[in-house]
This record gives structure tokens, C-alpha cells and sequence, in this order.
């Protein structure tokens, strides 16, 4: 009993002190939080490390200039492990703790959503990545004052799903599998269906499993039965590639079609031939030459390829940036006015962000083939 | 008729991936009578065991088999060893087994993610993905493997445990422990034993869990559901639990094939619920009956 | 052959024997009587290695034994246990064959396993049926039978006739002096203390963890204080 | 006298096997009843019949002249019958104190929102209650030992604790099994002043189970025997003692007998 | 350290505290485990928002004060566990926990697939109402309450039928109902708990009710001491702050996790508390057990002339 108070003891005043370690007064904190474990951990690993890279090209540089002085960029990043609660705890961490003044992520809309009381309170504006759940910067028609984000939403990505599948692959009979625990999948299935519908399509099959499952050939016999023209999967890469695996197992040959969910290194190697030849939605074109340089410097440090996660922070970190300049001030509250109607142009496009919804507006989806185990950019599609 | 035909081949290909799971809880409840949630762990090590077996030591196929099932079942017997016997040697009540199984549970979930990472691990494949077709329906070239070599370790373990003498043991510390000793049986050899032999078909499982689906730290909810299928079949009974995953996976298959996709996992503990209430030890499981 | 010597255990927070020694020598039958509670059981079981005595020590052919059953088992000591405890699961053979479980002379075995089977009939003609569906009595004779397949020179029994109609504890004693014309030495646990008397050479009385008394059995039987407490009839004699 | 409990025809099965045939026997009134007969003769089977923890196969078990037959335990015990166990079964790690006041809880009534709001009521009859338990304790001389678990108590005195906590049911009719198991001769002679006592003092009838024929034939009026589920003999003690079947079965058949 | 921060782990202490107290109710004192206790937590959450959310977020809310969400989000939950005990609380050790863990995750799949309450993508707009004040009141009389009824025959009932079943029930008390009593207040300090987590998180959703956080509530209780309230106390305010502490550890900090439970349960069974109580009376109470450990082990040393710590085994919880 004595000794194991004693430990906690210890344990307290080793944290305690751990985090007595005071700022100096030339040093921007920028939080960053994001899954480094679980399903999602590539690319929050991949987030984390390309906000550290940048940060450290700017101080290597002499830092930014805000309001006339130059400060440097320290990046304290959290593992939230993707879950909604560590989300919060952490971004307690990070405004009460840590007394960041912007923070980074994340990536998903589970955990982006919950954190915006904290972030009103504590003054300190947050940018998502690649959250496109509406709510996370939207509620009850308003918009929250403290979240921003770098991507497109969901109900526009669904609708360039749906429509490219229906105009541009002339399919007219699709398919749905999606995951009925998550709620990006939840989210981008409504739209996809609703849009396809629109435009005159049939859904023929709209099954659905649960996060963790790994098997997915009952939902994909019955898929099969069905016969349709396309099979929408939005979801992420481990599921896409067990699913797609699965489906080519049961002797189905149809195209399959994603979201921003799949573009990963882990799918090529997990999915393999399963996945050849199918679409999916994507935020950038990995050829296009405005982000071969990120990719190389990033390539150069870490010794492997940036995720899609990468570029998106990337541009987060230039919207930062560009903020904190236009605000002339290091403050979360100035930061936040700033970022309304700020324009940047990122590698990943201009991105716009409107005083009204917090979003980049009219970013252009691009659509991706599998080709030959490459993504091959098709396309700058956007929604009508 | 094809679908159901199809279905009815998925169903047993799901419920063999689990009889290979459930058999491993079960062998150790009929001796410990106690859940052993740190198998899950132990299953999901396997699966890593096997991947760098075959990724960084470039076995041959079967080689990597046979080393990762020794390496769970080395790592079965010290998770015995460090999580339960203190508790054995102490007679705790079954709770405190419980609650040390689902700390070594965390731990070994969690080790795994500190050192080796979260991220997901691809097999190499081994078999070529394209199916086997006969008419209408096809049948994978890995479910077939694994349905067979899930039938081949399933008998071994059975005949083991009717025919040789250490099965008997077996079976005898399952019914009396107590009893067993005065045989001269060394009871904690044969707990060692059984914790081993589950560790071994937790490789075995994990090996195939990898090659047909993937590895990563949280495969927990596979080995939730091979747990209920273990409780469905009877705690404690090896053919029971074989039986509860088959139809367990059939159930689940024809839940989502021609009900609901979205209920699968619902009815899935509805039914499990609903077994305990008819049958409280499960369709197999030994009755305990509570003398005053 | 057996030697107890100032035996302490504790179990279950409580001091169950509290210096017994006692001997058994070979070919004898000794019996232990007491009443319930009295440590008899405490006693057996720590004999066979379930109980860690606190004090005192226990001799076996002049050797220290083991704190493991199955090594104990090994030595040569056989312990039928009380409420039997056989292998409902198991058929009556596999009950058997397992008490040879440390054994690999498998043609002895063999000839132990009919040596059994003539000393109790009722077994072989239930060869192949699972234990658990036998008599009470049945059940005993297996229990005997199980125990004495691990050829251990010493058999320690507790309470054999527990639970047996009048007719089947006749037998059950006929038993034990059948055993021990095998060449066995008993030690015998026995609440029906009258026919354990009858059949054993020498006795020990266990009160509250304490030898009170010990001596030829024939001897006990007669002493007044013994059979007040545990034989009953002449204490009714006296009232009546 | 009338009969406090009455058995009629008793029987109870496990699988095909009858633990308990055919038995019929009653306890007089304030009677003191002794139930003898070999281990495994349906003894203890017979008191878990009565306090309804086994199901009755056929048969009635009639209390103060209604059928008990089919009711929980629990409500058994509110009738007024309440029983010892042959291997003691108190509640371990409670103080002896604990083990009394928890079992008088069927002297108070109070409600869960008044005990949880501790209202007027709650503390008047809780006062009560620790009343009732300490005097039970110091009637029963364990007063000194009250705040020692049960647990790390002689086994002598678990077996007095589990007469005091059975007693703080004001129970009626007390089943005792084995009282005196375990005890020395001086300890059983104690006993048999204690159960005299209490019948007396508590005005309750007693069956006991008991293997110490001196303490049977010392306090019990009336004895039932029974031999592998069956009813042997009842009598007197006298009598039952020099029935030549009982002690052909039970007492032993023996030279001089 | 920055008292929002502080604040926040206070808040999210004091939440899982009621549910705690809760759970210590039945399996420290009751002696029966659950693994299905997020479940309620989910009840509790989902009418609670349901009571107080307003209907211009979403069409079924209600905009009612937040005291009748707790009320609401208690009383769910409570009348859910009726039933479940109901088909459940007959079933023996293993099963019981199982069939629990199977209510639990069939709550939470349920939830998953209730598009009114936003599925499995959750809920958002709860308006923010657990303030700490509130939840530290709601806390003390929590505890007040489970103290008041431990320390009463309807208390002492229930912990005879964790001590030994068979002789409670010939003691007159009626099992059953005593552990039916013991999950419904079990449950509705859950369902609170749940409606103060949804109204502190201001979002809810399935997966945050999983059977890992039902396994975290049993492992707080075991921690701090089957049967004692103050060990339960102690133990929801630890180890809510332990992974926070252990933050700056990163990946490692699950990982001496688990293995402090291990520890724990093979080194120091009954937990930090395990029935004791820090109250005048239970110091003094432990202390005349520790005296009495102290002797009986001196006596074993006496007799053996070395140390056994036999004396005090066989006295687990």
C-alpha cells in the first residue's frame, strides 16, 4: 500500500515536472492532435510529421514574421487515438496545458465535432484536415466560431461520386457497402444515394457492416446477386481492400468506387489486383506539380512516401500561417477573425475560407484510377 | 439458390476462422473455468509471429506456420504463468482471472502497438486470390486450406484428447483437479499443457487470420465473436465449441445475406442472449449443479 | 513406513491439527477416528501434498516427502478421497487406466487392470460405461480400484463407507482387508468407527486437531471414554 | 402437543436416484427432534427440502398447519423456520456483530427512500436493530468477540455465531445441522445447555441433526432415523437406541450389542 | 498546471465517479460483475440529450431543463435494467458478465442503426450543462446515498449475498430481489453519469459506449477495493487522471496499464481499499484487523520460527 502510493506519488511530481517546462516568449505553440494509434495511425503519423518538418523549415529559416517580430514554431502533438473523448481530454491538454494558440487536426469528424465548446472557451481556433462531416464547422446553421478546415465536405464529395459514376462511367445500377459504425461512411453513402437517385440511377444493394468486421462476403454474395454496374465503398483503405479482395474471391468483376477514405500506400499493397481499375474521390492529383516538392522533401526526411494527410496539413499549416500574419498578433481570438475570408494558395488548390461556413469553398474534387497499382489522376471533377 | 448455396459456403468459412478461436477459450475454461480474454491477444501475436516469419526471415510457407504457433504457444504458457498462476496458487475467486485476463489483454494489445505499430501489416500473398468455381459458386483458395487445416487441427486436438494419456489427464483435471493429482498427474504440467495447446491453435488462427484478412494491433472484434460463439456452443465443450462457430457463422452470414447487413452483429448477441436464457451453460456446456 | 511427526496446519484461517504424529507400519491397518471436524480429512490431504503444514514434518520410508501431490503419488502413496471423487466423464477403464498415469510398464498395468477387475466384478461388467452414471457404491469400488492402480504400497482412505446402504459398507470393509491381503498398508480415515476398529490393527483418536489417544484397535474399542463419544451404543446402554 | 411441522410422504429425486422416500415424521410444538442416521442417509437433503432450497419431487412439509411446499427460501424463513449449516456458511468477512444485526433485518421495516434520505423512521427502528443484535450477542456470551470477522473465529464459535444469527429471526421452528461437529466433549456439553436453553428462552421448537449420540440422547424428546432415504425408526430415545435395525444400520452392530 | 485543464480531468473524474459508485454498489457489495455498464451509460445519454437538446438542432428534442434529462436519463436507464435483470440476474459467474457484455454492445449496435439520434455518426449539439459544481453536488450526493443505504439492512442484505448466497437466503432475505435492487440503482447512477458525459462531451455517439468502457468501470471499482466507497472514490479519480498523466508517455502508457491491473490483481487483490472506509469508524475497524492479522501471524512465527503470511489467506473478498 506504501510503496504503490509511493509510486504515484513519484509518477505525479515526474509529470508534474514534465510539464513545468515554460515557454519562451518568441516561440509559437501550435497543438496538434490526430490518431497515432489504431486504425487511422498512418495518417496521423503522417500529419504529425509533416507539421514538424514544416515547422522546422520555418524556424531553420529564422521563423515567421508576425506583426513585425519573428517568432519560431514549436508543433506539441497528442495521440486521441481516434476517439471522441480523447479528443476533448486532449484538446484540454493542449489550450489549458499547453496554452497553444492554434491547433492542427484532425482528421476525423468524430473527433473534430466534439471539441468545439473547449475551443470557445479557450479562444483557439482549430483546422481540420480532412473532417468533412458539415457539423464539424456547421451547426444548426451556424457557424462555429473556432473550426475551420482545409477540405471539401461530405455531401459535396458524395455528389462527385455519384455523378461521376452516373454521367461520366455511365452506370446506372450501384451498389452500396458501407459502415454503419463510422461516420464519414454513414455520411458519404447518404449523399452518394441521394444523388444518384437524383440523376436517375438505382440503388440495387445498400448493405452494411460494422467497424472491426473483417468479413464482408454475406453483404458481397448478396451484392452480387444484385448485379450492379459500380460498387460504392466509402470507407478506409483496410476495409476497402479486405472488401475488395473478398469481392474478387466470390468471382465479382465489377468497378469499384471510393472516397477520400482510400488513397494510402497500404491499399495498393493490401488490395493488390482486387483493386485495380477503380475510382475514387480525391482531394489533390498526386502528379500535379505543385506538390511533387512537399512530396520529395517529405520523401528525403522520413525515407517514405507522404499519405493523403500530408498534403492537406501541409496546406493547414500555410493557412496558418498566412492567419497568424494577417493578424499581426500571437492570438487565438485575432487568429480566428483572420482566417475568415482568408485566401491561401495551397498545393492542394486555393483554398478560400468563407466567413459563413468555415470551408474552403469551390475546391475541385480530383478523380483517381488504379492503374497498374498507381493512382492515376483522371480528372478535376466538381459536383453540379 | 445459388446465393443460398454461396452463403451457406461463406457461412462455414467464417464459423472455421472462429472454431479455430473458440476452441482455444473453451479448452481453457473446461479446466480453469475461466474466460481466458487474453487469447484474443495471444491469436493477434500469432498473426505477427507468422508476418515476420515470412516478411523478414523469409521462411517457406510452412516453416513460418510452425514458428509462429510455437511462439504463441510459448507466450500462451507466460501469460499463464505471470497473470493467472499467482491467482491459481492463491484459490481467487474466477473474477480476479477475469479481470487479470483482460489486463494482459490490454497489455499485450498495447505492447504490440509501442513497439512493432499500428499499422496494419499485409501477408504476402501466399495463394492466389482468384476462387476456385464450381457452377455458380466460388469457393477461395485459402478458405478451402483453411477450412481443411482448421478440420485437421480440430480432429488432432480431439483424438489427443480422447486417445492419449495426457488427454485423459486433460480430461480428468476438467472434471477434478483435485483428483487428477492423487493420479500422480503433475495438474500443473497439465495446465500448462492445455494453456499450450490453445496457445498453439491461437498461432495457428492467427497465421490464417493474417493471410486471409490482414494484421493489426485491435483484432479484437473477431475474437469477441469466436468468444460468443465458444459461450453458444458451451463453455468448456471442444465440440461444442466447434459447433456453436459453425452455426454461429452460418447464422451471422444468413442474417446479413438475406435480412439485414446492419443487424448482423445485433443478432448475433441478441441470439447470444438469448441461448443464456434457455440453455444457461450453452448447447453443450457442462451443467454445474449448486449442492447445499 | 509412515511417520508423522508433530504436525501444524492451518486452513482456511483456521488451526486444524495442532501437533499430531503419529506411524503406520508396513502391512498394518491403522485407523484414524474422530469426529467431524476433528482434522481427519486436514490430516490425509496433508499427507498427500494438498495442504502445506505450518510446522512438523512427514517421513516416508525414513524420507521426507514432497509439498507436490503428484511427486507424493510417485513415492508410492495412494489416496483414495473422500466423496470419491471419480471421473464422471470418463468410462470406468479410462478411470483406471488413468491411476497407472505414471506408469509405462504397460503389460503390469495390464495385469493390475484384471487384478482389479477380480477384486471388484461389479467394475468389469461396467467396463466401457462412463463413471458418472454408477452406483454410490460402484462409485467407491472404482475410487479403490483407481487408487490402487497407481501401485502404491501405502493406501491412504477417507471415510470409504461415507454415504453407503448398511450392505455395501460390509463389503466395502471386506474390501480393504481383500487389499490389504495384496501386501497394501491402509491408513483409514472412518466415521463408522465400530467396523474401522473391527478391522484394523492399531488406532488413533483425533480430537480438535490433537491425538487423544492411540493404541490397538481392539484395545480403543473397549475404552469407555472412546466409545462414549464415538460408538454411541454404550453410552445408550447406559441411559437405557 | 400440536405439531409445529408436520412431513408427509416426503420424497425427493435427484435424476433416478431417491435421496429422500416416502418419509413422514413431525415435530411436536417446542419440541426438541432429533434426526439421525448414516452420512448420505437424506438428512441434510430433508432440512433443504424444508427450507425450500431444494424442490419437493412428492410429498407435503406443512408449517403451524399450512403447506410450505413451493416457496423461496426466503419466505420460508419469514414464516418462521430458519436453519444452521453443516458446513458453516457465515457471511465470512463480516464482524461477528455484522453477521447478528445483518440477519435481524426482518425486525425492521423502514423503506429504501427512507434509508436513504435516513428519515425518522429509518434511524428509530436501525436503533432498534442494534439494540436486538447486541443483546442477542451478549445473551449468547459473545459480546467480547463482536467486532472480529467471522472469518477468524474458533471453529467452535462459528458454529455458536451461526446459532445467534439464526436466532435473530425470531424464528419459530430452528433447524440444526450438525451443531456440535468439530466441538470436544466439553464444548458439546455446552451445547446441549445452549439448545436446552434457548428452546426455553426463545420458545421454539428444534430438529437437529447430529452425529454425537450423547448430545442426541442427552436433549432430543423424540428421534427419527433414517437409512438411505428412508425412515427407519422414530421414538423416544430409549427406545430408538435399543431398536435392533437402528443399530444394526447406524449405531453398529457390534458383539456386546 | 492550468485549472481548465485540471478542471476538465476533475469533471470527467467526477462523471465516471457516479457510475463507479454505481457499479461498486452491485459488484463490491452485491458481488455481481457487469461488463454491459456503458450500455446504461448510452441509455442514460441518449434520453437525457433526447430531454434537452433543442428542436431546432434536432427534431425530436425537447428543450427541457437539464435536471429533467438527468431524471430522465436515470430513470431509462433504470427501467431498462429491470428488464435485463429480469432475464438475466438468474444466470451464475461467467454467464452473468456475459450476457451483460451482450447487453452492453447490443445497446450500443442498436444505437448505431437510430438515425433520429444520428447512428453511429453521432449526435452533436448537446447543449453544455455539466458544469462542476453540479457534477461535484450530484457527486456528494451520490455518495451520501449509496452510504446511507450500505450502512442499512437493505444494504446489509447485499452484502450477505455477496458473503454467501444460500445462507441469506435462509436468513429471509430475498436474493433476487436484493440484486435486482442493487442493478436498477447500478443503472440509474449510470444512466446519470451517461446524461452528464453527453451534456460535458456536447456530442454523443455510439462506439464512445463500447465494452472498453464498461471493462474501464469494473476495472476502477476492482482497483480501488471491492466493497468500499471510498476506494471506489479514490480509484475513479486515479485512474481518470493516470492516463492524462501518463499522457506524456504517449504509446506506453496503455501498456503499464494493463500491466498495473495485472499487478494488481495478482499482488494486491482487494485494491486500494477493499472494505475499508475512511470514516473514524472504518480506520478504526481496519485497524483492529490489522491488529489481529499482526498476532495471528506473529503466532505462526512463534510456531515456525520463520514468517508465514498463512494466516491472513483465504480472506479474499
Amino acid at each position: 500500500m506504501k510503496r504503490a502510493l509511493f509510486v504515484l506519488v513519484l509518477v505525479l511530481s515526474i509529470a508534474l515536472v514534465g510539464c513545468a517546462g515554460s515557454a519562451k516568449s518568441d516561440t509559437i505553440k501550435v497543438g496538434w492532435f490526430g490518431a497515432l494509434t489504431g486504425d487511422q495511425a498512418v495518417w496521423g503519423e503522417n500529419e504529425f510529421n509533416t507539421v514538424k518538418m514544416l515547422f522546422e523549415e520555418y524556424n531553420n529559416a529564422g521563423g515567421i514574421e508576425v506583426g513585425g517580430k519573428k517568432y519560431k514554431l514549436e508543433a506539441i502533438g497528442y495521440d486521441n487515438k481516434g476517439d471522441a473523448q480523447e479528443a476533448v481530454n486532449v484538446v484540454k491538454r493542449l489550450t489549458g496545458q499547453d496554452k497553444v494558440v492554434a491547433i492542427l487536426g484532425p482528421n476525423a469528424s468524430g473527433n473534430a465535432i466534439p471539441i468545439a465548446p473547449v475551443l470557445e472557451q479557450a479562444k483557439v481556433p482549430d483546422i481540420a484536415t480532412v473532417a468533412t462531416n458539415p457539423k464539424v464547422t456547421v451547426l444548426d446553421g451556424k457557424v462555429k466560431p473556432y473550426n475551420f478546415r482545409v477540405c471539401f465536405i461530405d455531401p459535396y464529395q458524395g455528389a462527385v461520386a455519384a455523378g461521376y459514376a452516373y454521367d461520366r462511367l455511365n452506370d446506372s445500377k450501384a451498389a452500396i457497402l458501407y459502415d454503419v459504425s463510422d461516420d464519414y461512411s454513414q455520411g458519404l453513402r447518404e449523399f452518394f444515394k441521394a444523388n444518384f437517385e437524383k440523376k436517375g440511377g438505382t440503388i440495387v444493394a445498400d448493405e452494411s457492416f460494422n467497424g472491426g468486421d473483417v468479413d464482408f462476403r454475406p453483404q458481397l454474395s448478396k451484392i452480387k446477386a444484385a448485379n450492379p454496374d459500380i460498387i460504392f465503398m466509402p470507407y478506409f483503405f483496410k476495409e476497402v481492400a479486405l472488401s475488395a479482395n473478398q469481392a474478387r474471391e466470390l468471382g465479382i468483376k465489377t468497378t469499384l468506387m471510393g472516397g477520400d477514405g482510400w488513397p494510402s500506400d497500404q491499399l495498393i499493397s493490401m488490395g493488390g489486383k482486387s483493386v485495380e481499375g477503380s475510382y475514387f474521390v480525391n482531394h489533390l492529383d498526386y502528379a500535379d506539380p505543385a506538390v511533387q516538392d512537399y512530396k520529395a522533401r517529405y520523401k528525403a526526411k522520413y525515407g517514405k512516401e507522404t499519405e493523403l494527410n500530408g498534403y492537406l496539413v501541409h496546406d493547414a499549416v500555410l493557412l496558418l500561417v498566412a492567419g497568424l500574419q494577417k493578424a499581426g498578433k500571437v492570438n487565438g481570438e485575432a487568429l480566428a477573425k483572420a482566417l475568415e475570408g482568408i485566401q491561401v494558395q495551397g498545393i492542394t488548390g486555393m483554398i478560400n475560407i468563407s466567413p459563413e461556413t468555415h470551408n474552403p469553398e469551390g475546391k475541385d474534387a480530383a478523380i483517381i484510377k488504379i492503374v497498374d497499382g498507381q493512382y492515376v489522376f483522371q480528372e478535376k471533377y466538381a459536383a453540379k | 439458390m445459388t446465393q443460398f448455396f454461396q452463403q451457406v459456403i461463406n457461412g462455414l468459412s467464417i464459423g472455421s476462422v472462429y472454431a479455430l478461436m473458440a476452441v482455444g477459450y473453451s479448452l481453457v475454461y473446461s479446466i480453469m473455468n475461466f474466460s481466458n480474454f487474453a487469447h484474443g491477444g495471444v491469436i493477434m501475436l500469432g498473426a505477427y509471429f507468422g508476418f515476420f516469419s515470412l516478411t523478414l526471415l523469409h521462411l517457406p510457407f510452412l516453416a513460418a506456420f510452425l514458428l509462429a504457433s510455437i511462439g504463441t504457444t510459448i507466450l500462451a504458457i507466460v501469460v499463464e504463468r505471470i497473470a493467472y498462476k499467482p491467482l491459481r496458487e492463491r484459490k481467487a475467486p474466477f473474477l480476479y482471472f477475469i479481470i487479470s485476463a483482460m489486463g494482459a489483454s490490454i497489455l499485450l494489445e498495447n505492447i504490440v502497438i509501442a513497439t512493432i505499430g499500428p499499422t496494419f501489416r499485409t501477408y504476402p500473398e501466399v495463394f492466389a486470390r482468384t476462387p476456385i468455381s464450381i457452377g455458380p459458386l466460388a469457393i477461395g483458395r485459402l478458405d478451402l486450406l483453411m477450412f481443411v487445416i482448421s478440420a485437421v487441427c480440430l480432429t488432432a486436438l480431439i483424438l489427443f484428447i480422447e486417445k492419449t494419456k495426457m488427454g485423459k489427464a486433460i480430461q480428468a483435471a476438467a472434471y477434478n483437479i483435485k483428483a487428477c493429482a492423487l493420479m500422480g498427474i503433475n495438474t500443473d504440467k497439465v495446465i500448462l499443457i492445455v494453456f499450450g495447446l490453445g496457445g498453439f491453435l491461437a498461432g495457428v488462427a492467427g497465421v490464417f487470420f493474417g493471410m486471409k484478412y490482414t494484421v493489426y494491433p485491435q483484432i479484437g472484434n473477431i475474437t469477441t465473436k469466436s468468444f460468443i460463439a465458444a459461450v453458444f456452443g458451451g463453455l468448456g465443450s471442444l465440440p461444442g465449441a466447434v459447433l456453436g462457430s459453425v452455426i454461429l457463422g452460418i447464422l451471422e452470414t444468413f442474417v446479413a445475406g438475406y435480412l439485414s447487413s446492419q443487424y448482423r452483429d445485433l443478432i448475433a448477441f441478441v441470439i447470444l442472449i438469448g441461448v443464456l436464457i434457455i440453455r444457461p451453460s450453452g448447447i453443450m456446456g457442462k451443467n454445474t449443479e449448486d449442492k447445499a | 513406513m509412515l511417520t508423522v511427526k508433530d504436525l501444524h496446519v492451518s486452513y482456511g484461517g483456521i488451526r486444524a491439527l495442532k501437533g499430531v504424529s503419529l506411524a503406520v507400519n508396513k502391512g498394518e491397518i491403522v485407523t484414524i477416528i474422530g469426529a467431524n471436524g476433528a482434522g481427519k480429512s486436514t490430516l490425509l490431504n496433508t499427507i498427500s501434498g494438498f495442504l502445506k503444514p505450518t510446522r512438523g514434518e512427514i517421513l516416508y520410508n525414513n524420507e521426507k516427502l514432497a509439498h507436490r501431490p503428484d511427486l507424493i503419488v510417485k513415492t508410492g502413496i495412494c489416496h483414495v478421497p473422500e466423496g470419491r471423487l471419480i471421473f464422471a466423464n470418463l468410462t470406468v477403464t479410462d478411470n483406471l487406466i488413468l491411476g497407472a498415469y505414471l506408469r509405462n510398464d504397460s503389460k503390469a498395468i495390464k495385469e493390475d487392470l484384471e487384478k482389479v477387475f477380480t477384486l471388484f466384478p461389479r467394475l468389469k461388467e461396467r467396463e466401457l460405461q462412463l463413471a458418472g452414471t454408477l452406483s454410490g457404491g460402484e462409485q467407491q469400488m472404482l475410487a479403490m480400484g483407481r487408487a490402487l492402480m497407481t501401485n502404491g504400497e501405502l493406501v491412504l482412505m477417507d471415510e470409504p463407507s461415507l454415504g453407503l446402504a448398511p450392505l455395501l459398507v460390509q463389503t466395502v470393509f471386506d474390501i480393504i482387508l481383500q487389499i490389504r491381503a495384496l501386501g497394501k498398508t491402509i491408513l483409514l480415515v472412518e466415521q463408522n468407527a465400530f467396523k474401522a476398529l473391527n478391522i484394523a490393527d492399531r488406532a488413533y483418536v483425533l480430537e480438535q486437531g490433537r491425538i487423544v489417544k492411540q493404541g490397538p484397535a481392539a484395545e480403543i474399542a473397549r475404552d469407555p471414554a472412546v466409545r462414549a463419544a464415538y460408538l454411541g451404543s454404550k453410552s445408550v446402554a447406559m441411559k437405557a | 402437543m400440536a405439531a409445529i411441522l408436520e412431513i408427509s410422504n416426503l420424497t425427493k429425486r435427484f435424476g433416478g436416484l431417491a435421496a429422500v422416500n416416502d418419509v413422514s415424521f413431525s415435530v411436536p410444538e417446542g419440541a426438541i427432534v432429533g434426526l439421525i442416521g448414516p452420512n448420505g442417509a437424506g438428512k441434510t437433503t430433508i432440512f433443504n427440502l424444508i427450507t425450500g432450497v431444494y424442490s419437493v419431487t412428492s410429498g407435503d412439509v406443512k408449517f403451524q398447519g399450512q403447506s410450505i411446499v413451493g416457496l423461496p427460501p426466503f419466505k420460508i424463513a419469514d414464516r418462521g423456520i430458519t436453519r444452521t449449516f453443516q458446513n458453516i456458511r457465515l457471511f465470512k468477512n463480516l464482524t461477528v456483530f455484522e453477521n447478528v444485526l445483518t440477519a435481524c433485518h426482518m425486525s425492521a421495516q423502514y423503506n429504501l427512500a427512507e434509508t436513504i434520505l435516513r428519515l425518522p423512521r429509518f434511524r428509530k427502528e436501525e436503533k432498534l436493530l442494534y439494540e436486538k443484535a447486541e443483546n442477542l450477542l451478549s445473551i449468547m456470551g459473545l459480546t467480547e468477540r463482536r467486532d472480529l470477522v467471522a472469518n477468524n473465529l474458533p471453529y467452535g464459535m462459528q458454529r455458536r455465531l451461526e446459532i445467534v444469527r439464526a436466532l435473530a429471526l425470531d424464528p419459530k421452528l430452528l433447524l440444526l445441522d450438525e451443531p456440535a461437529a468439530g466441538m470436544n466433549p466439553d464444548e458439546t456439553e455446552h451445547l446441549m445447555n445452549l439448545i436446552g436453553q434457548i428452546r426455553k428462552d426463545f420458545k421454539l421448537s428444534v430438529l437437529v441433526i447430529e452425529h454425537h449420540m450423547d448430545l442426541i440422547m442427552g436433549v432430543c424428546e423424540h428421534i427419527v432415523v433414517l437409512n438411505f432415504g428412508l425412515k427407519l425408526a422414530e421414538g423416544r430415545p430409549e427406545d430408538v437406541a435399543n431398536n435392533p435395525k437402528v443399530v444394526e444400520a447406524y449405531l453398529g452392530a457390534t458383539e456386546e450389542a | 498546471m492550468d485549472w481548465t485543464y485540471i478542471q476538465g480531468i476533475l469533471m470527467l473524474a467526477g462523471i465516471n465517479l457516479i457510475s463507479v459508485l454505481g457499479l461498486s454498489l452491485l459488484t463490491g457489495f452485491t458481488g455481481l460483475f457487469s461488463f454491459g455498464h456503458a450500455g446504461f451509460m448510452a441509455i442514460g445519454a441518449y434520453i437525457g440529450a433526447l430531454m434537452t437538446v433543442s428542436p431546432s438542432t434536432t427534431p425530436a428534442g425537447l428543450g427541457l431543463p437539464f435536471f429533467v434529462g438527468i431524471i430522465a436519463g436515470g430513470a431509462a436507464a433504470g427501467i431498462v435494467s429491470y428488464f435485463i435483470g429480469r432475464i438475466t440476474l438468474s444466470l451464475k459467474g461467467d454467464y452473468f458478465c456475459i450476457a451483460t457484455l451482450g447487453f452492453g454492445e447490443a445497446t450500443r449496435l442498436l444505437l448505431n442503426n437510430v438515425q433520429i439520434f444520428g447512428g453511429s455518426r453521432g449526435w452533436p449539439g448537446v447543449p453544455y450543462k455539466s458544469t462542476l459544481p453540479v457534477i461535484v453536488l450530484v457527486d456528494v450526493v451520490a455518495v451520501l446515498f449509496l452510504a446511507n443505504l450500505i450502512k442499512s439492512r437493505h444494504g446489509r442484505n447485499m452484502i450477505a449475498v455477496r458473503e454467501e448466497e444460500l445462507a441469506a437466503q435462509v436468513s429471509g432475505i430475498d436474493v433476487f430481489k436484493y440484486k435486482m435492487t442493487a442493478l436498477i440503482i447500478s443503472a440509474v447512477y449510470a444512466g446519470v453519469a451517461g446524461v452528464f458525459f453527453g451534456h460535458y462531451m456536447t456530442f454523443i455517439q455510439p462506439k464512445m459506449f463500447s465494452m472498453t468502457k464498461s471493462t474501464e468501470l469494473t476495472i476502477i471499482v476492482i482497483f480501488g477495493g471491492l466493497g468500499s466507497i471510498s476506494g471506489s472514490v479514490l480509484g475513479a479519480v486515479l485512474l481518470t487522471a493516470l492516463p492524462e498523466i501518463l499522457r506524456a508517455f504517449e504509446i506506453w502508457r496503455l501498456v503499464f496499464y494493463g500491466a498495473a491491473v495485472i499487478l494488481i490483481m495478482i499482488s494486491r487483490p482487494k485494491g486500494l481499499m477493499g472494505g475499508m472506509e475512511l470514516t473514524p469508524s472504518g480506520i478504526r475497524k481496519a485497524q483492529l484487523e490489522r491488529k489481529a492479522r499482526l498476532e495471528a501471524r506473529a503466532e505462526a512465527r512463534r510456531l515456525n520460527g520463520l514468517e508465514d503470511g498463512s494466516a491472513d489467506e483465504g480472506r479474499g473478498a
